[in-house]
Protein backbone atom coordinates (compact mmCIF):
# COMPACT_ATOMS: atom_id res chain seq x y z
CA UNK A 1 0.00 0.00 0.00
CA UNK A 2 0.99 3.39 -0.92
CA UNK A 3 -0.24 6.55 1.06
CA UNK A 4 -0.89 10.01 -0.69
CA UNK A 5 -1.26 13.02 1.73
CA UNK A 6 -3.05 16.45 -0.14
CA UNK A 7 -2.86 19.30 0.80
CA UNK A 8 -4.59 22.95 0.49
CA UNK A 9 -6.52 23.15 -2.21
CA UNK A 10 -5.83 19.58 -3.72
CA UNK A 11 -7.79 18.13 -0.21
CA UNK A 12 -10.41 20.99 -0.65
CA UNK A 13 -11.16 19.26 -4.35
CA UNK A 14 -10.57 16.02 -3.54
CA UNK A 15 -12.28 15.79 -0.26
CA UNK A 16 -9.70 13.93 1.92
CA UNK A 17 -6.32 14.40 3.10
CA UNK A 18 -5.25 11.14 2.61
CA UNK A 19 -5.85 8.58 -0.12
CA UNK A 20 -4.66 5.08 -0.41
CA UNK A 21 -3.49 2.89 -3.68
CA UNK A 22 -2.38 -0.85 -3.52
CA UNK A 23 0.12 -1.07 -6.17
CA UNK A 24 3.54 -2.29 -5.29
CA UNK A 25 5.34 0.28 -7.57
CA UNK A 26 4.47 3.54 -9.65
CA UNK A 27 6.43 6.42 -10.44
CA UNK A 28 4.96 9.62 -9.09
CA UNK A 29 4.30 10.79 -12.50
CA UNK A 30 1.44 8.25 -13.06
CA UNK A 31 0.07 8.44 -9.51
CA UNK A 32 -0.27 11.95 -10.66
CA UNK A 33 -2.40 11.00 -13.69
CA UNK A 34 -4.23 8.43 -11.33
CA UNK A 35 -5.50 11.02 -9.03
CA UNK A 36 -6.81 13.16 -12.13
CA UNK A 37 -8.47 10.32 -13.42
CA UNK A 38 -10.12 9.28 -9.87
CA UNK A 39 -10.66 12.82 -9.02
CA UNK A 40 -12.23 15.08 -11.82
CA UNK A 41 -12.40 17.96 -9.56
CA UNK A 42 -9.10 17.81 -8.40
CA UNK A 43 -7.75 21.47 -8.47
CA UNK A 44 -3.94 22.48 -9.12
CA UNK A 45 -2.72 18.98 -9.30
CA UNK A 46 -0.21 19.48 -12.43
CA UNK A 47 1.29 22.41 -10.58
CA UNK A 48 2.08 20.68 -7.18
CA UNK A 49 5.51 19.62 -6.22
CA UNK A 50 5.88 16.08 -5.00
CA UNK A 51 7.66 14.50 -1.92
CA UNK A 52 8.45 10.90 -1.24
CA UNK A 53 8.98 10.34 2.18
CA UNK A 54 9.50 13.86 3.12
CA UNK A 55 11.85 14.47 0.26
CA UNK A 56 10.93 16.46 -3.18
CA UNK A 57 10.85 14.12 -6.11
CA UNK A 58 10.52 14.43 -9.65
CA UNK A 59 7.94 12.91 -11.82
CA UNK A 60 9.69 10.12 -13.20
CA UNK A 61 10.98 8.72 -9.26
CA UNK A 62 9.50 5.18 -9.01
CA UNK A 63 7.36 5.04 -5.65
CA UNK A 64 7.38 1.64 -3.87
CA UNK A 65 4.80 -0.42 -1.21
CA UNK A 66 5.24 1.65 1.90
CA UNK A 67 6.53 4.90 0.87
CA UNK A 68 4.12 8.29 1.77
CA UNK A 69 3.92 10.66 -1.33
CA UNK A 70 2.91 13.91 -0.42
CA UNK A 71 1.14 16.68 -3.35
CA UNK A 72 2.59 20.22 -2.14
CA UNK A 73 0.55 23.03 -3.91
CA UNK A 74 2.70 26.19 -4.62
CA UNK A 75 3.42 27.01 -0.63
CA UNK A 76 2.63 30.30 0.96
CA UNK A 77 4.12 30.24 4.41
CA UNK A 78 5.96 33.19 5.96
CA UNK B 1 7.63 26.83 23.15
CA UNK B 2 10.56 24.05 23.21
CA UNK B 3 13.90 23.28 23.14
CA UNK B 4 13.75 22.38 19.07
CA UNK B 5 15.21 24.80 16.86
CA UNK B 6 12.85 24.81 13.79
CA UNK B 7 9.56 24.15 14.71
CA UNK B 8 6.04 23.99 13.11
CA UNK B 9 3.43 25.25 16.65
CA UNK B 10 -0.33 25.54 16.58
CA UNK B 11 0.03 28.18 19.64
CA UNK B 12 0.81 31.53 19.48
CA UNK B 13 4.70 32.43 19.09
CA UNK B 14 7.02 33.62 22.04
CA UNK B 15 9.05 35.90 20.54
CA UNK B 16 11.61 35.84 23.36
CA UNK B 17 12.24 32.37 23.71
CA UNK B 18 13.22 32.26 19.71
CA UNK B 19 15.41 34.68 20.17
CA UNK B 20 17.58 32.54 23.46
CA UNK B 21 18.19 29.82 21.52
CA UNK B 22 20.31 31.49 19.51
CA UNK B 23 22.04 33.44 22.03
CA UNK B 24 25.90 33.30 21.81
CA UNK B 25 28.88 34.05 23.38
CA UNK B 26 30.27 35.30 20.54
CA UNK B 27 27.75 36.68 18.76
CA UNK B 28 27.22 40.25 18.74
CA UNK B 29 24.46 40.46 16.35
CA UNK B 30 21.12 38.83 16.17
CA UNK B 31 18.75 39.59 13.59
CA UNK B 32 14.92 38.81 14.10
CA UNK B 33 12.33 38.34 11.46
CA UNK B 34 8.82 38.55 12.13
CA UNK B 35 6.37 37.78 9.48
CA UNK B 36 2.67 39.48 10.95
CA UNK B 37 -0.93 38.99 9.12
CA UNK B 38 -1.52 42.27 7.27
CA UNK B 39 -5.43 43.82 7.08
CA UNK B 40 -5.00 45.39 3.61
CA UNK B 41 -3.40 44.26 0.34
CA UNK B 42 -3.86 45.93 -2.37
CA UNK B 43 -7.40 46.98 -1.88
CA UNK B 44 -8.58 43.26 -0.23
CA UNK B 45 -9.44 43.70 3.37
CA UNK B 46 -8.03 40.13 5.25
CA UNK B 47 -10.34 39.14 7.96
CA UNK B 48 -8.71 36.04 9.12
CA UNK B 49 -6.13 33.29 7.39
CA UNK B 50 -5.58 30.12 8.06
CA UNK B 51 -2.04 28.28 7.58
CA UNK B 52 -1.73 24.31 7.38
CA UNK B 53 1.67 22.73 7.08
CA UNK B 54 3.10 19.22 6.09
CA UNK B 55 4.59 19.53 9.98
CA UNK B 56 7.26 17.09 9.70
CA UNK B 57 8.25 17.99 5.94
CA UNK B 58 8.28 21.15 6.66
CA UNK B 59 10.04 21.00 10.12
CA UNK B 60 12.85 19.31 8.19
CA UNK B 61 13.00 21.71 5.19
CA UNK B 62 13.24 24.53 8.04
CA UNK B 63 16.19 22.55 9.37
CA UNK B 64 17.87 22.15 6.16
CA UNK B 65 17.58 26.55 5.43
CA UNK B 66 19.29 26.30 9.10
CA UNK B 67 21.88 24.17 7.17
CA UNK B 68 22.39 26.02 4.36
CA UNK B 69 22.82 29.19 6.44
CA UNK B 70 25.25 28.17 8.56
CA UNK B 71 27.34 26.93 5.37
CA UNK B 72 27.74 30.20 4.34
CA UNK B 73 28.16 31.27 8.05
CA UNK B 74 29.36 29.24 9.90
CA UNK B 75 29.17 30.37 13.25
CA UNK B 76 25.94 31.58 12.69
CA UNK B 77 22.94 30.15 14.78
CA UNK B 78 19.34 30.07 13.45
CA UNK B 79 15.92 29.30 15.06
CA UNK B 80 12.64 28.88 12.88
CA UNK B 81 9.33 28.72 14.30
CA UNK B 82 6.02 28.60 12.34
CA UNK B 83 2.41 29.12 13.48
CA UNK B 84 -0.40 27.38 11.62
CA UNK B 85 -4.22 27.34 12.34
CA UNK B 86 -6.49 30.56 12.19
CA UNK B 87 -4.28 33.81 12.73
CA UNK B 88 -6.45 37.38 12.70
CA UNK B 89 -4.96 40.52 12.17
CA UNK B 90 -1.69 41.41 13.83
CA UNK B 91 -1.11 37.96 14.46
CA UNK B 92 2.33 36.32 14.41
CA UNK B 93 2.93 33.69 11.49
CA UNK B 94 6.80 33.53 11.77
CA UNK B 95 9.79 34.05 13.99
CA UNK B 96 12.66 33.49 12.11
CA UNK B 97 16.63 34.44 14.61
CA UNK B 98 19.77 34.54 13.02
CA UNK B 99 22.54 35.20 15.19
CA UNK B 100 26.25 36.22 13.89
CA UNK B 101 29.37 37.34 15.20
CA UNK B 102 29.51 40.01 13.13
CA UNK B 103 26.25 42.00 11.72
CA UNK B 104 26.08 42.23 8.07
CA UNK B 105 25.55 38.18 8.09
CA UNK B 106 23.11 38.19 10.32
CA UNK B 107 20.63 40.57 8.49
CA UNK B 108 21.63 38.06 4.86
CA UNK B 109 21.02 34.79 6.98
CA UNK B 110 17.51 36.38 7.92
CA UNK B 111 16.65 37.49 4.68
CA UNK B 112 17.74 34.40 3.11
CA UNK B 113 15.83 32.05 5.35
CA UNK B 114 12.47 34.27 4.85
CA UNK B 115 12.83 33.58 0.76
CA UNK B 116 13.59 30.13 1.44
CA UNK B 117 10.26 29.66 3.68
CA UNK B 118 8.52 31.02 0.69
CA UNK B 119 10.24 28.40 -2.04
CA UNK B 120 10.75 24.98 -0.05
CA UNK B 121 8.62 24.93 2.96
CA UNK B 122 5.17 23.29 2.53
CA UNK B 123 3.41 25.52 4.19
CA UNK B 124 -0.05 27.01 2.82
CA UNK B 125 -2.11 30.33 3.95
CA UNK B 126 -5.84 30.44 2.93
CA UNK B 127 -6.85 34.08 2.89
CA UNK B 128 -10.27 34.45 4.58
CA UNK B 129 -11.77 38.02 2.65
CA UNK B 130 -14.97 39.71 3.35
CA UNK B 131 -16.27 38.42 -0.16
CA UNK B 132 -14.69 34.99 -0.28
CA UNK B 133 -11.71 32.75 0.76
CA UNK B 134 -8.80 31.54 -1.16
CA UNK B 135 -5.88 29.40 -1.14
CA UNK B 136 -2.60 31.62 -2.17
CA UNK B 137 0.00 30.06 -4.20
CA UNK B 138 3.46 31.15 -4.77
CA UNK B 139 3.98 34.52 -2.62
CA UNK B 140 7.64 35.23 -4.07
CA UNK B 141 8.02 38.97 -3.91
CA UNK B 142 11.15 37.75 -6.25
CA UNK B 143 9.34 36.05 -8.46
CA UNK B 144 12.04 33.50 -8.93
CA UNK B 145 9.63 30.67 -9.31
CA UNK B 146 7.12 32.17 -11.85
CA UNK B 147 5.23 28.97 -11.97
CA UNK B 148 5.05 28.25 -8.47
CA UNK B 149 7.63 25.64 -8.38
CA UNK B 150 11.14 25.32 -6.91
CA UNK B 151 13.49 24.42 -9.94
CA UNK B 152 15.40 20.86 -9.71
CA UNK B 153 18.87 22.73 -8.71
CA UNK B 154 17.14 24.05 -5.68
CA UNK B 155 15.68 20.89 -4.53
CA UNK B 156 19.01 19.40 -4.46
CA UNK B 157 20.40 22.06 -2.23
CA UNK C 1 10.42 50.83 29.43
CA UNK C 2 7.75 53.95 27.98
CA UNK C 3 6.09 54.72 25.53
CA UNK C 4 8.95 56.99 24.00
CA UNK C 5 10.01 55.16 20.67
CA UNK C 6 13.76 56.51 20.74
CA UNK C 7 15.23 56.20 24.28
CA UNK C 8 18.57 55.53 26.05
CA UNK C 9 17.70 53.86 28.82
CA UNK C 10 20.42 51.70 31.40
CA UNK C 11 18.38 49.15 32.10
CA UNK C 12 18.23 45.93 30.73
CA UNK C 13 16.17 46.35 27.44
CA UNK C 14 12.74 44.56 26.80
CA UNK C 15 12.59 43.14 23.40
CA UNK C 16 9.45 42.39 23.40
CA UNK C 17 7.93 45.90 24.43
CA UNK C 18 10.17 47.08 21.76
CA UNK C 19 8.50 45.22 18.90
CA UNK C 20 5.40 46.26 20.30
CA UNK C 21 5.34 49.74 19.44
CA UNK C 22 5.72 48.99 16.04
CA UNK C 23 3.14 46.96 15.36
CA UNK C 24 1.01 47.78 13.06
CA UNK C 25 -2.71 45.99 11.14
CA UNK C 26 -1.30 47.23 8.04
CA UNK C 27 2.54 45.81 8.58
CA UNK C 28 3.36 42.27 7.14
CA UNK C 29 6.71 42.30 8.62
CA UNK C 30 8.41 43.33 11.52
CA UNK C 31 12.77 43.01 10.95
CA UNK C 32 14.48 43.31 14.37
CA UNK C 33 18.22 44.00 14.84
CA UNK C 34 19.52 43.17 18.38
CA UNK C 35 22.98 44.54 19.30
CA UNK C 36 24.67 42.15 21.70
CA UNK C 37 27.80 42.27 23.19
CA UNK C 38 30.65 39.70 21.86
CA UNK C 39 32.94 38.32 23.53
CA UNK C 40 35.71 37.41 21.07
CA UNK C 41 37.02 40.19 18.62
CA UNK C 42 39.84 39.15 16.42
CA UNK C 43 42.23 37.45 19.17
CA UNK C 44 41.33 39.67 22.27
CA UNK C 45 38.68 38.71 24.74
CA UNK C 46 36.23 41.21 25.91
CA UNK C 47 35.28 40.94 29.82
CA UNK C 48 33.05 43.85 30.11
CA UNK C 49 31.91 46.61 27.73
CA UNK C 50 30.74 50.35 29.18
CA UNK C 51 28.73 52.53 27.33
CA UNK C 52 28.12 56.09 27.78
CA UNK C 53 26.22 58.69 25.64
CA UNK C 54 24.67 61.96 25.10
CA UNK C 55 21.72 61.44 26.01
CA UNK C 56 19.70 64.15 24.88
CA UNK C 57 21.47 64.23 21.56
CA UNK C 58 21.51 60.57 21.22
CA UNK C 59 17.63 60.41 21.07
CA UNK C 60 16.93 63.31 18.92
CA UNK C 61 19.62 61.77 16.62
CA UNK C 62 17.36 58.40 16.92
CA UNK C 63 14.39 59.72 16.08
CA UNK C 64 16.21 61.41 12.96
CA UNK C 65 17.03 58.11 11.90
CA UNK C 66 13.38 57.30 12.54
CA UNK C 67 12.40 59.90 10.05
CA UNK C 68 15.13 59.60 7.20
CA UNK C 69 13.70 55.91 7.27
CA UNK C 70 10.26 57.19 6.83
CA UNK C 71 11.26 59.28 4.28
CA UNK C 72 11.94 56.22 1.89
CA UNK C 73 9.14 54.21 3.83
CA UNK C 74 6.18 55.95 4.66
CA UNK C 75 4.07 53.21 6.36
CA UNK C 76 7.39 52.30 8.03
CA UNK C 77 7.16 52.37 11.69
CA UNK C 78 10.28 52.86 13.74
CA UNK C 79 11.45 51.78 17.56
CA UNK C 80 14.96 51.79 18.69
CA UNK C 81 16.11 51.53 22.16
CA UNK C 82 19.87 52.14 23.05
CA UNK C 83 21.33 50.67 26.44
CA UNK C 84 24.28 52.38 28.74
CA UNK C 85 26.22 51.43 32.14
CA UNK C 86 27.98 48.65 32.11
CA UNK C 87 27.38 45.63 30.40
CA UNK C 88 28.47 41.85 30.19
CA UNK C 89 28.89 39.09 27.38
CA UNK C 90 25.62 38.52 25.55
CA UNK C 91 24.04 41.57 27.49
CA UNK C 92 21.83 43.56 25.09
CA UNK C 93 22.94 46.51 23.45
CA UNK C 94 21.01 47.77 21.25
CA UNK C 95 17.47 46.77 19.74
CA UNK C 96 15.85 48.41 16.65
CA UNK C 97 12.46 47.60 15.42
CA UNK C 98 11.31 48.57 11.93
CA UNK C 99 7.77 47.29 11.15
CA UNK C 100 6.49 47.98 7.13
CA UNK C 101 4.07 46.48 4.72
CA UNK C 102 6.37 44.39 2.72
CA UNK C 103 9.03 42.30 4.25
CA UNK C 104 12.36 43.67 1.95
CA UNK C 105 11.95 46.96 3.13
CA UNK C 106 11.32 45.78 6.81
CA UNK C 107 15.05 44.32 6.21
CA UNK C 108 16.71 47.92 4.44
CA UNK C 109 14.85 50.08 6.88
CA UNK C 110 16.48 48.22 9.86
CA UNK C 111 20.05 47.47 8.22
CA UNK C 112 19.62 51.07 7.60
CA UNK C 113 19.22 51.76 11.06
CA UNK C 114 21.99 50.12 12.62
CA UNK C 115 24.53 51.48 10.03
CA UNK C 116 23.56 55.40 10.79
CA UNK C 117 23.60 54.97 14.53
CA UNK C 118 27.29 54.29 13.89
CA UNK C 119 27.52 57.28 12.39
CA UNK C 120 25.85 60.13 14.14
CA UNK C 121 24.31 58.89 17.41
CA UNK C 122 26.63 59.84 20.11
CA UNK C 123 27.05 57.16 21.61
CA UNK C 124 30.65 55.83 23.37
CA UNK C 125 31.92 51.92 24.08
CA UNK C 126 34.12 51.49 26.66
CA UNK C 127 36.07 47.94 25.96
CA UNK C 128 37.45 46.24 29.15
CA UNK C 129 39.82 43.52 28.05
CA UNK C 130 42.14 41.32 30.48
CA UNK C 131 45.10 43.89 29.93
CA UNK C 132 43.88 46.78 29.14
CA UNK C 133 40.39 49.03 28.34
CA UNK C 134 40.17 51.61 25.51
CA UNK C 135 37.28 53.96 24.35
CA UNK C 136 36.47 52.64 21.10
CA UNK C 137 36.26 54.86 18.04
CA UNK C 138 34.92 54.38 14.24
CA UNK C 139 33.03 51.11 14.23
CA UNK C 140 31.74 51.05 10.95
CA UNK C 141 32.36 47.52 8.94
CA UNK C 142 31.48 49.68 5.75
CA UNK C 143 34.46 52.12 6.53
CA UNK C 144 32.17 54.70 5.26
CA UNK C 145 34.31 57.46 7.39
CA UNK C 146 37.74 56.04 7.47
CA UNK C 147 38.24 59.86 10.04
CA UNK C 148 35.61 58.52 12.36
CA UNK C 149 33.22 61.70 11.02
CA UNK C 150 30.43 62.01 9.21
CA UNK C 151 31.08 63.87 6.41
CA UNK C 152 29.11 67.42 5.83
CA UNK C 153 26.30 66.22 3.86
CA UNK C 154 25.52 63.37 6.04
CA UNK C 155 24.74 65.84 8.78
CA UNK C 156 22.41 67.97 6.94
CA UNK C 157 20.71 65.02 5.79
CA UNK D 1 28.71 82.11 29.85
CA UNK D 2 29.23 79.07 27.76
CA UNK D 3 28.51 74.93 28.81
CA UNK D 4 31.10 72.79 27.22
CA UNK D 5 30.27 69.08 26.90
CA UNK D 6 33.35 66.58 27.27
CA UNK D 7 32.67 62.74 26.56
CA UNK D 8 34.52 59.40 26.21
CA UNK D 9 38.14 59.71 25.86
CA UNK D 10 37.76 63.87 26.09
CA UNK D 11 36.26 63.20 29.51
CA UNK D 12 38.86 61.30 30.84
CA UNK D 13 42.03 63.24 29.56
CA UNK D 14 40.42 66.33 30.81
CA UNK D 15 39.19 64.66 34.04
CA UNK D 16 35.64 66.36 34.32
CA UNK D 17 32.43 65.71 31.37
CA UNK D 18 31.58 69.61 31.59
CA UNK D 19 33.60 72.82 31.54
CA UNK D 20 32.73 76.17 30.99
CA UNK D 21 33.73 79.66 29.14
CA UNK D 22 32.95 82.87 30.03
CA UNK D 23 33.05 85.07 26.97
CA UNK D 24 30.44 86.23 25.21
CA UNK D 25 31.06 84.80 21.47
CA UNK D 26 33.72 82.19 20.37
CA UNK D 27 34.00 79.74 17.28
CA UNK D 28 33.93 76.38 17.67
CA UNK D 29 37.38 76.13 15.87
CA UNK D 30 38.28 78.38 18.73
CA UNK D 31 37.54 76.33 21.59
CA UNK D 32 38.72 73.62 20.19
CA UNK D 33 42.24 75.58 19.84
CA UNK D 34 41.63 77.03 23.71
CA UNK D 35 40.49 73.36 25.17
CA UNK D 36 44.10 72.27 23.37
CA UNK D 37 45.61 75.20 25.33
CA UNK D 38 43.82 74.61 28.43
CA UNK D 39 44.39 71.09 28.57
CA UNK D 40 47.31 70.16 26.99
CA UNK D 41 46.97 66.08 27.59
CA UNK D 42 43.31 66.40 26.43
CA UNK D 43 43.51 63.75 23.89
CA UNK D 44 41.28 63.09 20.69
CA UNK D 45 39.97 67.12 20.31
CA UNK D 46 40.92 67.74 17.24
CA UNK D 47 38.97 64.32 15.39
CA UNK D 48 35.36 64.96 17.97
CA UNK D 49 32.92 66.82 15.88
CA UNK D 50 31.23 69.32 17.86
CA UNK D 51 27.80 70.02 18.46
CA UNK D 52 26.05 73.42 19.23
CA UNK D 53 22.70 72.73 21.14
CA UNK D 54 22.79 69.30 20.09
CA UNK D 55 22.85 69.81 16.67
CA UNK D 56 26.39 69.31 14.86
CA UNK D 57 28.61 72.34 13.79
CA UNK D 58 31.08 73.12 11.81
CA UNK D 59 34.13 75.01 12.93
CA UNK D 60 33.45 78.14 11.53
CA UNK D 61 30.03 78.47 13.54
CA UNK D 62 30.00 81.10 16.23
CA UNK D 63 28.67 79.85 19.68
CA UNK D 64 27.03 82.27 21.97
CA UNK D 65 26.44 83.25 26.16
CA UNK D 66 23.37 80.42 26.88
CA UNK D 67 24.85 77.78 23.84
CA UNK D 68 25.18 74.26 24.97
CA UNK D 69 28.56 73.08 23.15
CA UNK D 70 29.41 69.35 23.19
CA UNK D 71 32.39 67.56 21.48
CA UNK D 72 31.55 64.50 20.03
CA UNK D 73 35.13 61.77 19.49
CA UNK D 74 34.32 59.07 16.58
CA UNK D 75 30.88 56.87 18.05
CA UNK D 76 30.43 53.29 18.87
CA UNK D 77 27.35 52.58 19.38
CA UNK D 78 25.47 50.02 18.37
Amino acid sequence: MIRILLFAELEETVGKREVELTVDEISVGEIRKKLTDDYPNVKGIQSAMAAINEEYAEDNVLVHRGDLVAFIPPVSGG
Amino acid sequence: MTDKFFEIIERPIEIDSIIKKVEDRNAGAINTFIGTVREMTKEKKTLYLKYDAYIPMAEKKLAQIGSEIQEKFPEAKVAITHRVGELKISDIAVVIAVSTPHRADSFEGSRYAIERIKEIVPIWKKEHWEDGEEWIGDQLETNAYPDGKPDKEELEK
